[in-house]
């Protein structure tokens, strides 16, 4: 039983938290929700300097090769400093390469996303679906050596900058052979058409239109039609790594509200000698504690290569909530000044609500956790 | 025990409906948007038509331009107008000022402002937080000091609700620093074209500017333009909040009945994830709570209502209903999100966005709610002294 | 708009108060959850001098004539000073007679009733179903004059005292006719078999057998096969009585903790100065508050001959949950010593449990308020 | 990061389990029932047999009858008994005295108490709070008296856990009147059977006999048994009380993971008005959410225990682990009792009792876990004081 990180992991920490604290001030994030693009050349740049796009890529392929949970470190640090930009969307796709692709697909793609000079997204919710993957519509049909797709995406993150879409679909063979895929559809087709969504979070999500876009059958990630299993571990890993930059989000709302309430004074005396807001403050930290030790639970098991498909319902469950309660209670400490758009918080709490849904929220995770104990 | 309306009131109702039906309060321009306190948004228009009908100043004396009727029938004016969204936001805040006014206000103040309000001709902001006097007032440190004929007011106000749209503001500011602190405050009646303030708006975090900041440098205020006493500023203030407090919140039920007859229509007519969300057991119990909570919300605003009829202190049961009102709200935005799933994150107008984003906007406007004008800590705190008599810390 | 009681129905708490407060002492309500019987003998003579058990008889029949409201006003003093013994499940039988009752059944019961000489109950729940009344399977077969009862009910208050259990039976015709119907039981007859159960409040309920009771086709309440209206009817109307009962118990707890915490000193100070308790102590009236008033209007509509079922519904299911949530706040502020069986505090805690399931708990009303709301 | 166990927990793991599987926990008589805690019930005869197995002393030092491990192993051995519904409750509030006799004992102390504690020989109680003292232990009104070669005791405690059972207590009692109230306490080893020593046990309100009030009339404690330093028996305490917050909380995932399992088999099985539980929507959320939390609960404590095998202090994380391990109790115990409905109220051995009535006896039970051993509130004002710094009010 060992709960602490390793050295190279807290060394990791050290330099993500003080590179963001410096080049990521709090108000570049908030002028990157109102920027159309929504991150500067300049960060990712700097980012790709420091190998971070490369973590979790092989050595051979140009990457550090460090395990998922150092991954979860570097995004714990991310959520901690509302990195803004498309590397959890492109991560997100990295590991879908990187779990399912074939040798050549690494070989093509990994190298150029360790430099920085690729950008992945992932294409799966589709209107009025969310993770519910039977009940994805979106479809690729067999045509020659091509398959051809149509169909619509919503809340696809960063379509706009994305090289590669790694698209969920419903494929059909020629042969009769049905099932679900993913397939490495070019961000840049033209038979793609993206419409920008304007969102709580101040991410940049889309509604994404395949017109009879058409991909290579070597742009299947693995198996054809074999695509379920593969999505349904995407969506575990992209749901560990959301809960991980949620653990940092929740750790920031609260190192603010602690801050403040030691220093705000009302009635001669700092607020946070009042019960209440010692008890709020309690609360929130109970809850921190707790979803930080399921992800890492999550995250280990993920890391090791253990089934972790409960723990990660389990840890996306309850983190959905708890990120919530944790921003709700930052709130009632700060009063009114935490409700101003210039503050720092809600850069939090609008993300916790987005988080919350991102990779399925609560109940979704649940009803998986029910059949899980036996239900 | 008598729940009906009288039939004055249900007659008046019928007429407000009336009115609204024939005159659709969302055709009126808006400055504010609904901003989720139950009331709807901020509309000099509507609220300049309203004066017309004599409804805005339903229980003032006639002499000052009021109707000379109850404060329930005001009440269900304002409950009626809430159920169909209209925009009383400009003007069911300065219920506070005009009830001071009516209170302890000189024969001057009370012909020079009163008529003017109960038309609608001018709108009033409230300024008692600053910066360093948030949940505690006593730490006000704006000055007014006397000279000649006037006071001379220095000093900042923070989160006065539309003070960037209103016409006048009471603000409360020092007028006796030697004094324990509670004994040196009065309230003064601000025109926002004095010179020497200045306002600016405040966004906040729905992306609404409905709070603005108010800088007083040097501003000359009449003598005649003190309200009350001079350094019995605390009492009126408290007396005023009490009634803030209620009017502010008291119309929760009526405006979010709105809101969860939308949200059952969009269960009724949606699926996701390939079910039908009519059939989802959670859902179905979680509005059907919500449901009962609306009717607690309206239960109690209704008992205020009926104490305030009769002239009668509501200290602690306005903070009954501004707490239960507030949370409640926050708990139907939540619901309201649960409900439209993830895509409810789409806060544009593309048809992508649910319900008219609406409950995104409730979802970040409420959490404001159960902070401004007291925060429920504040509240809670009341019931439990004014309420329990428990013990002071 | 009125939310005052009349000068009549503050006298009627003011007696009831005083009379409890005297002969009804907590020790002895201890000791009545001990006890076989469950009430003396005494204090239900004391009632009946005082007329309660003729409370809602009309006048004609020797009772009081008073309204619905009235007897609202007297169950909550009853809730309050956690009176014992079958006062409330008689009363719900005395209601089926007085809504449902032939002429006759009301000159051969109703008198007795208000003299205090017959003790009714309500026979409706069965292992495995509540109040679903569609569900319920004791049935009752005519047999020339007679009805055969055959059937096992649960749950049944003071069966062992009952002069008069109204059961309520699917009926089944020679004609084919058939449905649900109330039938007026002997309860003393020897083919009904009693078993007492332990309960967690130490009311006396019971396991009742009707091994082929035999009651004639004129103890039916009512028109036979008609009577699941008759029971929705009398559902509701012991669920608002039941809310009655449990706003009393709610206050007797906010004032027993009020008084606690005003009086009980730890750190130099009465907790009740401290802000936890404070606000433990408000959310406990807010709670109150509103069980108070929507039960309040679900009484009145009732009161008036208003429909009233949709509001009993939610007074019920609100005042279930709001009533549990006022006893645990009471016990956090009670610490330790409210924790012992021979403080008064466990007497409103079980209580308020046993109340939240009786006429069906919150998600039992919820299910019926998401009908009356369009879902 | 590393959550597996290490070889040699799970071989002692692996032994725990083959022993409750051969000596079934329930064949062996308890005095005191399960009663919620998580870990099982009060049984002499059982704690015995853990003696003779050594897994009562796994970590304490070898010349004192231990075995020489570590917490992590001892953590591990109750976690598995635990599961098992092994009766733990009379030995495992006593880790807190043996941690407190192995830190601050004498020579004498150790080897006098701790082997017998090791054998199962003698049960300990844990004297602190009074009437006027629970919270608040400064105001602790015992007495302590120096009389030659002895102390004399005067006073009475309440709350004890199983004192009426028990065959030694720990007794904090006011040696110097005169100095502040922090600095004037010590603790004592008291055997029970001292002239002087009257013990009522307490009805909860659960029915059950588990606490008990002492009565100290003139009671004759020879010096040798002074735990720790004369007057500073309260750093002492606060330190045995950081580990009686964790032991006697830390095993609520393993026990009530049971609870759960029978949950789950019961609603499997099971219909209600006329509709199989497992078609319940919201009781598959609720219990779902409850095996989420078992399972933060379960890190939590694992947390804590691996910062006390560190040696490491757990001042807060302790009031975590409380906290959240007694108000989870409480809500399996609420779910329990809506999974099984109204029949749920029937607590006899009757055939319409569910689950054995351990729901209904639970419900009633854990109300008392937030209260005792320090209520949520205190533990609350811990965490905020210790956990994040913030200043005392």
């Amino acid at each position: 039983m060992d709960f602490s990180f390793s050295e190279e992991q807290e060394m990791l920490r050290k330099i993500a938290r003080d590179f963001l604290a410096t080049e990521c001030p709090k108000d570049l994030v908030r002028q990157m929700a109102r920027d159309e693009k929504g991150f500067t050349d300049d960060l990712w740049n700097k980012m790709a300097e420091l190998g971070w796009m490369g973590l979790p890529v092989p050595e051979k392929y140009g990457g550090i090769e460090g395990s998922f949970l150092d991954v979860v470190v570097l995004l714990e640090e991310m959520g901690r400093g509302a990195l803004p930009g498309p590397f959890f969307s492109s991560l997100l796709g990295t590991l879908a390469v990187l779990h399912f692709g074939s040798d050549r697909q690494k070989e093509d793609l990994l190298p150029k996303i360790a430099r920085g000079d690729l950008v992945l997204t992932v294409a799966i919710s589709e209107p009025g679906v969310g993770y519910q993957t039977s009940a994805l519509q979106c479809e690729a049909v067999a045509d020659g050596s091509d398959y051809v797709i149509n169909g619509t995406k919503l809340l696809v993150e960063n379509a706009h900058v994305a090289d590669v879409v790694v698209c969920a679909v419903r494929t059909r063979d020629a042969s009769g052979g049905q099932g679900t895929s993913l397939l490495l559809v070019d961000g840049k087709d033209p038979s793609i058409s993206l419409t920008p969504l304007e969102t709580i979070a101040g991410d940049k999500q889309f509604h994404v239109n395949f017109n009879g876009v058409r991909a290579p059958q070597s742009s299947v990630l693995g198996e054809v039609n074999k695509g379920h299993e593969y999505l349904e571990e995407l969506l575990a890993l992209g749901a560990v790594a959301k809960c991980a930059e949620m653990v940092g989000a929740a750790q920031a709302a609260m190192d603010l509200t602690t801050d403040y309430v030691k220093e705000r004074v009302q009635f001669d005396h700092p607020i946070g000698s009042l019960q209440s807001i010692q008890h709020h403050c309690a609360n929130m930290k109970i809850d921190l504690e707790g979803m930080r030790y399921i992800t890492y639970l999550a995250a280990w098991k993920a890391s090791e290569g253990l089934p972790f498909r409960k723990e990660a319902a389990m840890a996306k469950a309850w983190a959905s909530d708890a990120c919530i309660r944790i921003t709700n209670l930052a709130h009632q400490c700060h009063g009114a000044i935490g409700f101003c758009e210039d503050h720092d918080l809600p850069l939090y709490s609008k993300r916790a609500k987005a988080s919350e849904w991102a990779f399925g929220g609560a109940r979704f995770h649940r009803q998986f956790v029910a059949q899980e104990i036996g239900l | 025990m008598d729940f009906r309306f009288s039939d004055e009131e249900e007659k008046l109702r019928a007429e407000v409906r009336d009115f609204c039906e024939k005159e659709p309060p969302e055709t009126f321009p808006c400055e504010i948007e609904d901003e989720g306190y139950g009331f709807g948004g901020w509309s000099r228009a509507f609220t300049k038509r309203l004066g017309e009908k004599g409804w805005l100043a339903i229980a003032w004396p006639k002499e000052y331009g009021g109707l000379g009727r109850t404060i329930m029938e005001r009440y269900v004016a304002a409950e009626e107008l809430a159920y169909h969204r209209a925009p009383q936001y400009g003007h069911l805040f300065g219920d506070a000022v005009g009830a001071g006014i009516v209170t302890y206000g000189t024969e001057e103040q009370k012909k020079e402002f009163l008529p003017q309000m109960a038309r609608g001709d001018i709108l009033w902001a409230t300024g008692l937080s600053e910066p360093g006097a948030g949940s505690d007032m006593l730490n006000t440190a704006t000055r007014a000091v006397k000279d000649g004929d006037d006071y001379v007011l220095n000093g900042q106000k923070i989160w006065p609700t539309g003070a960037h749209l209103a016409d006048w503001c009471l603000i409360l500011a020092r007028t006796d620093p030697d004094a324990p602190k509670a004994r040196g405050l009065s309230t003064f009646l601000i025109d926002m074209r004095s010179p020497g303030v200045v306002v600016n708006p405040i966004i906040d975090m729905a992306g609404a500017e409905s709070f603005a900041e108010i800088f007083l440098e040097d501003v000359r205020v009449p003598k005649r333009l003190l309200l009350g006493q001079e350094n019995r500023g605390l009492p009126l203030v408290f007396g005023c909040l009490e009634g803030d407090r209620f009017w502010g919140r008291c119309l929760r039920h009526a405006g979010s009945k709105k809101d969860l007859e939308e949200l059952v229509e969009y269960i009724n007519q949606s699926s996701y994830d390939g079910r039908r969300l009519k059939d989802d057991q959670v859902l179905r119990d979680t509005l059907a709570e919500i449901a009962i909570e609306l009717e607690v919300s309206r239960m109690l605003n209704y008992k205020a209502a009926w104490l305030l009829n009769q002239g009668a202190s509501i200290s602690w049961e306005s903070s009954v209903v501004k707490v239960f009102a507030d949370e409640l709200g926050q708990r139907i935005a939540h619901v309201g999100l649960q409900v439209l799933g993830p895509e409810a994150q789409i806060r544009d107008n593309s048809r992508w966005a649910r319900l008219r984003k609406r409950f995104t906007f409730l979802y970040n406007f409420n959490r404001g709610l159960s902070l401004a004008g007291g925060t429920s800590e504040i509240q809670r705190n009341t019931i439990a002294l004014r309420g329990l008599g428990l013990p002071r810390s």
